[in-house]
């Protein structure tokens, strides 16, 4: 896509000047070619640009926690690739559990063949268990919070492999 | 006094706290939703963490979460702010429950004081004059028709589940009653799910003066003069001064010694606010009270020299007062104004977005309490407060003057961006 | 008052003097040089003129240059600031010539106290204390050996000629004299162009402090309080503070009560600043009057309450002050941080700049007076003050947290930027 | 270039991180296709990008008030052109004279031809009489300042459209 031609194309938001939109399509220009040049298929982008941000993943199925954020009529198409590293995240703040209850067995374990709805962990929350489960297929490669600490909102608390089932 | 402070709010707020905190060398952290990574406060603050997306439900507003991250931290204390939960007396229970100090009110005094219609006849008990109207919500058109009658027109009939100006209506004569009377009940019922409503004489004219104070522990109470907030859109403030302009001589010393005796009458204990409105003869009526820290409380500091927030932290953590009434004297004039991100010539729509210039005015007599800067991207899911200019000036008249110059100085732009600066002039041109 | 004043300066003096010009409805106009076009005084300002390009020598310091753009836009007063032509009485007597007001002292007060050993001998005459030392200069290394032994050691041999801490020895013992005296007046006579010295007595561990003189033209004189300005790099202030800290009971007083004996001495008109050395005895001694509005001018205002600009400009305009001394009643604790763009690893070396990020802090009993915004760039020519942060608390202990939270939340950034911020924070860290 | 090409070019300024090299880039990009596309020559560019700015004026002879301000590193080549106009700047602050005295003809009039050291105006400052000079070979255009008018440093007061003398 020519720089024009992706200014012409956007160019009906009222509130967006026209040398906004030229730096985002520049931001665009950038990014295919970085990502033409790249050596091997990133796992993750970040682009920004002023107050301008792009955010890309690529699993090959779409996660429930794994977010795409284009914002302001920028995007760049998202590219297929063989595996990636996935985050399973925490849903609220409280204290992060890998066990059903204390000297249990973990839920799961470093090399465990995941699958979605498959439980991981809980979390506590005043008092309230609230299970944390895979939203997808793949293969648990780390467990990123120590058992029995205490964890904010968002926290990656699970690392998965993904595996393609394409 | 507290060594882990959980700032539970955001935006100026948050920071205005964080910052008191430091000051006190109180460690503090912040709780944030992800909109809010980048905020000021987080910057000042020691700890920072995520309560939840930017929905206030899942975050600012989920007592859990909350607890949850003051547990995390380390917390002993949590600083509420103002909104959010900071008038919630389940979430002050649930601090205590769990070994944390609500740097508020008690909950049992908020929750009397939540309950408009008891909290009034409480007041007026303790002989707070009231304004006339019905105690307790009317239950027929006819009985209605009989205590307006007592009460006379122009009055208002108020949603008793309503609240920040919604669910009122105004009733000028006897003929529009019994309509408006059908209508509102109806509209409480569909909007609060239930249809109470009670009268009140309606002063169109009146101003709004509020008095603040400070209650410790101990039972000192002390008041620091009062703001005059007449000047709003939409219910909302938007500018506040103090003393409060051209209201008869001596009118002030009955409202600072109705506010304290309310306040010993409720048992408050913490900063708390006064409403009442006073009308051309200065008669003076409660209204409510304000069990929190107000976004206007900058006006006090800056004529009495007293840091509320600090005042607030030591109350909390069971100090006393360090000074009587006699030894607050205000002096001069301080004006706020807020500057929010919104149209006024389009009914004062929020508009947040990127604020690309940010230029804040300074210079003498100028306080800006903002969370603002170049760069910073308003979120939509909250209020539209970007900034607070507070000015001082021995008079009122240099006051507005200096105003006048510090909002010329304001610099905001970006996309889209309007804020209430061209109200704010438009107003403070007029003599008032 | 005046129709229209021209601020003859730059940074944030002239932004200072721009601010009370607006909110006292003076139009004002701004006299820039080619690289301040962008100022933040220009874009307060009602008009704007470009004197001369950036050496002050061709516009901030040209006399015709100054006089003609007050012409130009049709100012009947200049205001000089700090620095420059301030302190210049062949201005001010021009700018008499051409009808036009001087913002500052008469010509003739300046004259007289710019020479500082006719200073100091008027000072004297008025009962003001002086340090030992020779009243007049001193012409040969004998006469400076008999001198030198009354005055006793250390001592310092200073040249007559200098100024701002150039072509001042310390001469620690008799031992040393000859060989310091020679140096001084060869190294005066090839700085200055004239080789006369005169010795003082040198009090390594004095304090500087200084009072705040305000003098209508109808002979009313009242101090302000004093100011401590012990805190120094290169012989420039970093820190100063109101009132003076650690100094014995009453000698504030003693301070004050020998500044209006020495304004009244010298018939000073305007503001103006007495400064003094105390050692740790308690026993002060007269320095010299800086007959200008001072950058650390802010300290006082915030103690006291009073613009001191609009002060300048009242008593300019011939008007009476509108105080008496006892109705001056400074209240708490005010410190001054100067932020510098130098580097104090590097002794100070100005370090100009592109500021990328500016974020200057807020909120409680803060005031910043800075000419900064993000995106300024610091010409490489003038000196390197970018903001003053200036605080109040009730307490000295109050108002060192509240600088330190200050300069916490300060923010600038840019390539090769460097500030005064860690050296201020080390100082502050001390007790003192 | 492209902007790869210019983004190494220009790497070596340890203060000027890859980001902001890769906007430079792209500006002066966008900068060579505007004067490419432009119908007519242009006499004077201004472009800015954050805190990035490139002014450029095209005289075939710079004269000495002809300011040209490339900063930091970002640059365009200057096109020459066939004439164009150049001012000449007040040197001081002062009254703006065109005549050696009230009612004398004025020292030129637009359509003289002007060379180097040939006197054009007076400026008054303090009743010093400092004479304006050309600095340039041309014809003047127009005269910007009233005879009379008060000018301040720098102020444009004669335009020049300079002769092809190469």
């Amino acid at each position: 896509m020519t720089l024009d031609g992706l200014a012409d194309e956007l160019a009906c938001g009222k509130y967006l000047s026209q040398d906004r939109l030229q730096l985002l399509c520049v931001v665009s220009e950038i990014v295919s070619r970085v990502l033409a040049d790249s050596p091997a298929q990133p796992g993750q982008l970040r682009v920004s640009a002023g107050d301008v941000a792009v955010e890309i993943r690529w699993p090959r199925h779409p996660a429930r926690h794994t977010k795409s954020i284009p914002e302001e009529g920028a995007s760049v198409a998202a590219i297929p690739v063989e595996s990636a590293n996935c985050w399973i995240r925490a849903d609220t703040v409280g204290t992060f559990y890998r066990a059903p209850e204390p000297g249990a067995a973990p839920f799961v374990q470093v090399g465990d063949l995941v699958s979605p709805g498959q439980q991981l962990g809980i979390i506590e929350a005043m008092k309230l268990m609230i299970p944390i489960c895979s939203d997808i297929d793949g293969q648990l490669t780390s467990v990123l919070v120590e058992d029995g600490a205490p964890v904010e909102y968002d926290q990656p608390l699970f690392a998965i492999a993904m595996v393609n089932t394409g | 006094m507290f060594s882990t402070v959980l700032v539970a709010n955001r935006g100026e707020i948050a920071l205005r706290v964080v910052r008191t905190c430091r000051e006190l060398g109180i460690r503090v952290a912040v709780a944030y939703s992800t909109v809010d990574r980048d905020s000021a406060a987080i910057r000042l603050a020691d700890q920072a963490i995520c309560v939840g997306p930017a929905p206030a439900k899942h975050g600012y507003l989920s007592i859990p979460a909350i607890i949850e991250a003051a547990r995390a931290c380390g917390a002993d204390a949590i600083h509420p702010g103002y909104g959010f939960l900071s008038e919630n007396p389940d979430f002050a229970e649930v601090c205590a429950d769990h070994g944390m100090t609500f740097i508020g009110a008690p909950p049992e005094v908020m929750r009397r004081l939540g309950d408009k219609s008891a909290a009034k006849a409480m007041m007026a008990a303790g002989g707070l004059p009231l304004l006339p109207g019905t105690a307790g919500p009317v239950s027929t058109a006819q009985e209605a028709h009989r205590r307006a009658s007592e009460i006379g027109y122009p009055l208002m009939i108020k949603a008793t589940a309503g609240g920040g100006g919604r669910g009122i209506r105004v009733v000028r004569d006897a003929t529009e009653l019994n309509r408006i009377y059908q209508q509102t009940t109806a509209t409480a019922k569909a909007t609060f799910g239930d249809g109470l409503v009670y009268l009140e004489r309606f002063l169109p004219t009146a101003r709004h003066v509020e008095v603040q104070v400070l209650c410790d522990g101990h039972g000192n109470v002390v008041h620091l003069g009062e703001r005059d907030c007449s000047v709003q859109r939409r219910h909302q403030k938007l500018i506040e001064e103090s003393p409060a302009p051209n209201v008869p001589a001596g009118l002030a010393e009955k409202l600072s010694a109705a506010a304290v005796e309310g306040a010993r009458v409720a048992g408050y204990v913490g900063v708390g606010t006064f409403e009442f409105l006073v009308d051309t003869a200065g008669q003076f009526y409660f209204m409510e009270v304000n069990a929190r820290i107000q976004v206007e409380h900058p006006v006090t500091e800056v004529v009495t020299g007293i840091d509320l927030v600090r005042e607030q932290l030591r109350i909390a953590a069971g100090e006393r007062l360090e000074f009587s009434q006699n030894e607050v004297r205000p002096s001069g004039t301080a004006i706020e104004c807020r500057v929010n991100l919104e149209d006024p010539t389009r009914d004062f729509m929020p508009r947040p977005g990127h604020v690309e210039e940010f230029v804040p005015p300074g210079g003498p007599f100028v306080r800006v309490d903002t969370h603002g800067f170049t760069g910073y991207r308003m979120p939509p899911c909250y209020d539209s407060l970007l900034a607070k200019v507070i000015v001082w000036a021995p008079d009122r008249a240099g006051a507005r003057s200096r105003m006048r110059r510090a909002l010329d100085e304001f610099r905001i732009a970006g996309p889209g961006i309007a804020t209430t600066i061209p109200f704010l002039h438009r107003v403070l041109k007029h003599p008032q």
